[in-house]
């Protein structure tokens, strides 16, 4: 057989809720009304931090910030399936990420406050430091998972970046290296479809960003971001695999980012209004509030009565933010290594 | 004629080379549709097309790798690295290649481009968006390393880096792009690589220093009789300048942002300490970041040097 | 549709000669006897000097070498496809595609012999340097392809690598260039399924290398590397359509590295004796002369005689190579830059 | 006790070191299997198996950004690039990553780790086998630079590397792998990270060298009043030990085999005009690299420093 077909492939996608809240019940995760209802308050926790966030900002009062308008049901519904021990490995763009974790909501206001406190992990949670070096991240989450696997530890590892990262040759690097060790790593991908100004068919001529997983001899699959519960649940198999010795995974959440790239950045320069009002009607608050209602567990007051709820934690989370004193300058001579050389003890001194 | 910030200035370097020669493209992270974070390349996606003024994927090594390629079939390629903190995953494109391979093909295949990249501290912004690791480059055999200054000399640096026949990465003070205008003639002038030049003349004390140093040192040394130079091309420097300099004043003060140990400030403490030590009557004395990372804008001023560090260093070298 | 198949894919093998010489003329390329048996000669002479350079090696008249022994065809049938005009970019074990584009092959020598003067190629035939470090000239190849694309010039990029080379970040950040901008370069990889001693099943778990073309959109084939006429063949359709505007094409010839990895390298170390015995069986040359003999243009005769021709040309490129004068220590800082710094110059004069 | 050559000698430390401590991995291109392509890591795979002795794909990048991971979960990597010309690719995750994981988790993760590789001219080579860029590595906060200079201290200092709290890059002088033996004691000894050892005392003149430089020197500066200091760590440096030494002779001498600019001998040179000017009867002179990359193997000889080109430095510098 002189011209042959070697090996085909395929690319599934998943979705559970429809954009009027309508659910494939038989997708349906399994999921108390309690923790329903959890995931919404979590939703409403980041798009409130998310406006205060870009207020502060606008007074000055934090440094830019990069707004997560959009992607939060792919943070939130991604990070409920956690079970706990994993190892995580955040881009920049992941506050709802961070607050599902139970990170301190205040040492995220810190961070972005030009404050390199504000990234130190409560003990417990092993949540790598906001990384700002697109898709440099990966190689560690490879690491770590190897590390895991060295050891005989059971440990999954998680990592989050965007679409502009599937060009990093880091990116690659690691891809291949959970390919080849089959790691136990769960590869999450927004696809918010632009990195700043880089439309996604100028990142790739890839169909998918799913497909790329292909090329390292694992699956890749695409959900809609936009709905909450299909991360959740590919999240939560593709943790399962990693678990029990299957490899990794590579999930895309197609979702849209809605606002600026950051609060330094302004988007009407590169793309249309049009398109960012077709996205609005795809808001995945706005679905996984129709979801919740239809399922009774939502109306107009318990929205309310949510928001505020979540508005004083974040209030709360300000004050905090803004009682801490700020940093010491010697400060920045701690933690450069374990202990500082002589020279350094003297520049600490002048 | 127009007063100009540095972004103005080498928007306009870069408008007029490109109009000139059909050979200049400019490629990058949203150096297109956007104009590029800063702006620098504002308008020249309108004006040149698609064709040649690309918007790269995120790829920083491949950024430099295309331009190697590019400049070697003949173009002259202007590559913008959004951040200097994300060169480092261009190092092995940019020295074993873009600085090589006029030397590996003996001469056949040659390199003439420009990375173009925002550098230094002070203007806020997370992790990696604030170094100034020029020194990284200055050790770098086949690659030249320019840092201007003011609007003007961004503008003739930028014009002959980019007629330059071999490599050449060029470093934008960020925190100067807007913070000064000057006078920036319209059509070309060149200021030639490989130039110091004497910002102001004094005899007690020659100080060197380069980027948004260079502000603050003149500031600083108001009321010193203070030669300050500005090196502008920080590889191959003009060691012509300096010792001359150092051998009229006998004194020596470098200034820079970066980590001390191992910054350009110990290259040219070096060379003062070889050739011109027996016109030294004091310590050559460095001013210069200290050896930890770049701390965030809560921090970042403690970091940088400031204007009484300068006159402190001015202060000791003078009591020789 | 919550769960759906979003694209399909396959990777196509081609062969054309199977082991036993036989074609199938269907797939035969277009091709003169005088051109079949240039190929021929072409093959032996990769192998003549590679037997030489062995030898000189031995002798320590050259410094490390690394044979192509059993990839023979794979370079030959592809470089013969090359029209002219293209622009090439080999990594470090590609004699055969050198002698195929008529380098001076006392070059080669004196390259491998330690002078750098070797690797500057005639005027007109625009081939870079050797790279040795490996996958790091993808994106020259990518960035001339995209250089020719603005000047609006047909010529087209043919870029040579390995298997080990598919894992390096410039491989993927190469590819990716190549795929967004439909760039018109043919990525040959010679994947003879060792890096050292790496096998390929530890260098990656994709199935094919092939298929890691999908990742960024454009084609991947495998063909058989052993198969002088598929190469050739696989690379000319490539080619043309590199020129006619379809973008790049992946070609991954699946060959084997019949020797050490190098002179200072012993593959005994790491690879049974059983595995290099079935694929002498393979042997590119060997297949090649069965297909001639059966049209024909082969007998034993007839390879004494090229081979005698071979040897010759050999014997005289190792006789110039040898003649050639010492480099001048100065030379070292000729074509550092276009003009050398004051401390340059004045380091040349000690 | 057994006379080991340098391989031998890294090959025992590994050894040990994985038998003492599980934590300690191995890994990098061919180190299993192949036993590394100079034959360091051999016998490990066969000793401690496939899971502690990681035969990796060719992708420097990955190698050091995953041990970053290994290590921050508690393991200890022992990462090998297989040529320092090869380490570029990996400079992003050294330093943006193994660098400062320690610093952006404000403690939180660190970075045990140590990434080794051959350096240095003089094997007769292909191109980028024959880097000394270790002035790279000493500009970067963070991280240390480890160089041994006989099998002694291959072994004791390979041990402190791996067992220091933060990551080390380890560079193994290629040319002095099989050039000499020593005596090589079993069993743990460590020789501590930052200090330097003084080779051979003297009054007239301090000469610093390290790797294959030294073993020039030692020859070079027989029949002088020289003082030979090796650095053994290049960052942190011991300061001290060469101050003290400076301001006992009056006069230094910097060997490296780096190309000059920038080198670290500029580092050295520099701290000894601020610190010990007043002690300097002299110039402080640098015998190095010329600035172009290292040449193959016909010219190379060339290119790295010579006796005779010690000894007119020390000739020069004796002269004042
Ligand atoms: C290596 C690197 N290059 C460039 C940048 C500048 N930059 C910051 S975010 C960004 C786009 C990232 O796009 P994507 O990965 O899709 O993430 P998103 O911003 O959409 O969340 C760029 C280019 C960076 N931070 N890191
Ligand atoms: C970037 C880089 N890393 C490591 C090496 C050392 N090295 C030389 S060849 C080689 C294996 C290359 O394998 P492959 O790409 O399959 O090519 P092959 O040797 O099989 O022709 C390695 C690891 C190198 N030359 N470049
Ligand atoms: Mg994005
Ligand atoms: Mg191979």
């Amino acid at each position: 057989m002189p011209e042959s077909t070697l090996a085909t492939f395929s690319v599934r996608r998943l979705e559970i809720i429809d954009p009027e809240g309508n659910a494939d019940e038989a997708l349906l995760p399994d999921l108390s009304g309690d923790e329903l209802r959890r995931l919404y308050y979590l939703l409403l926790l980041t798009r409130t931090f998310d406006g205060r966030a870009l207020a502060l900002q606008r007074e000055g009062r934090i440094g830019t910030y990069p707004s997560v308008l959009g992607q939060e049901a792919a943070q939130v519904g991604s990070a409920f399936a956690l079970a706990g021990g994993e190892w995580i490995f955040p881009s920049f763009r992941e506050m709802g990420l961070f607050f599902t974790l139970g990170y301190p909501i205040h040492q995220l206001f810190q961070y972005w406050g030009g404050d390199e406190r504000g990234l130190r992990a409560p003990d417990g949670l092993n949540i790598f430091p906001v990384c700002v070096s697109v898709g440099t991240h990966l190689p560690h989450a490879a690491g770590t998972a190897l590390a895991a696997r060295i050891r005989g530890e059971r440990t999954a590892v998680v990592a989050y970046f965007g679409d502009g990262a599937t060009s990093k040759g880091d990116f690659h690097e690691a891809f291949n290296l959970a390919g080849v060790f089959r790691l136990p790593v769960v590869f999450i991908c927004q696809n918010n479809q632009w990195a700043i100004s880089v439309p996604l068919s100028a990142q790739t001529a890839s169909r998918t960003l799913a497909q790329k997983a292909l090329a390292y001899g694992f699956d890749g699959i695409q959900v809609d971001g936009n709905d909450l519960l299909a991360v959740h649940r590919a999240t939560r198999e593709a943790l399962e695999k990693a678990r029990s010795g299957g490899g990794p995974t590579f999930i895309e959440c197609l979702t849209y980012r809605m606002s600026d790239h950051t609060t330094a950045d302004d988007a009407s320069r590169y793309r249309t209004p049009e398109e960012v009002a077709a996205w609005r009607e795809r808001d995945p608050l706005l679905r996984f509030e129709r979801f919740l209602a239809k399922r009774g567990l939502w109306n107009e007051d318990y929205a309310a009565e949510m928001k505020g709820k979540a508005q004083g934690e974040i209030d709360e989370a300000v004050r905090r933010f803004e009682a801490i004193p700020p940093p010491a300058p010697g400060e920045m001579y701690d933690f450069v290594s374990a202990e500082l050389s002589a020279r350094q003890r003297q520049q600490r001194e002048i | 004629m127009p007063q100009l910030n540095m972004v103005q200035a080498i928007n306009l370097a870069l408008r007029e080379e490109m109009a000139r020669d059909d050979r200049v493209v400019v490629l990058g992270e949203d150096v297109g549709r956007d104009g590029g974070v800063f702006r620098v390349t504002e308008g020249l996606f309108e004006e040149f097309g698609a064709a040649r003024v690309i918007d790269t994927p995120l790829s920083e090594s491949a950024i430099v790798g295309a331009a190697v390629g590019m400049a070697a079939y003949g173009l002259r390629p202007v590559a913008e690295i959004q951040f200097m903190g994300f060169i480092y995953a261009a190092m092995d494109q940019l020295f074993a290649h873009a600085a090589r391979i006029r030397s590996r093909s003996r001469g056949r295949f040659t390199a003439p481009l420009v990375v173009r990249t925002p550098y230094g501290a002070g203007i806020k912004a997370p992790e990696l968006h604030e170094e100034s690791t020029e020194a990284f480059f200055c050790h770098m055999p086949g690659i030249k390393v320019v840092v201007p200054s003011g609007p003007y000399s961004a503008k003739g640096l930028l014009l002959a880096a980019i007629r330059d026949p071999d490599p050449v990465l060029f470093l934008e003070p960020t925190r100067l792009y807007r913070m000064v205008k000057e006078e920036v003639p319209e059509g070309e002038y060149t200021l030639p690589l490989g130039k110091a030049r004497i910002v102001r003349a004094g005899g007690a004390v020659t100080v060197v220093a380069w980027g948004s140093m260079l502000q603050r040192t003149l500031k600083a040394v108001e009321g010193y009789d203070a030669e300050v130079i500005d090196p502008q091309t920080l590889s191959p420097f003009d060691w012509e300048t300096l010792l001359a300099s150092v051998k009229k004043t006998g004194r020596l003060v470098v200034v820079h942002e970066a980590p001390r140990t191992c910054g350009l400030g110990a290259e040219i403490a070096a060379t003062a300490a070889e050739e011109a030590i027996l016109h030294l009557r004091g310590p050559v004395l460095r001013v210069a970041g200290p050896d930890v990372p770049v701390p965030l804008a809560r921090l970042v001023d403690h970091y940088l040097p400031s204007p009484e560090r300068i006159r402190g260093a001015l202060d000791e070298v003078l009591r020789y």
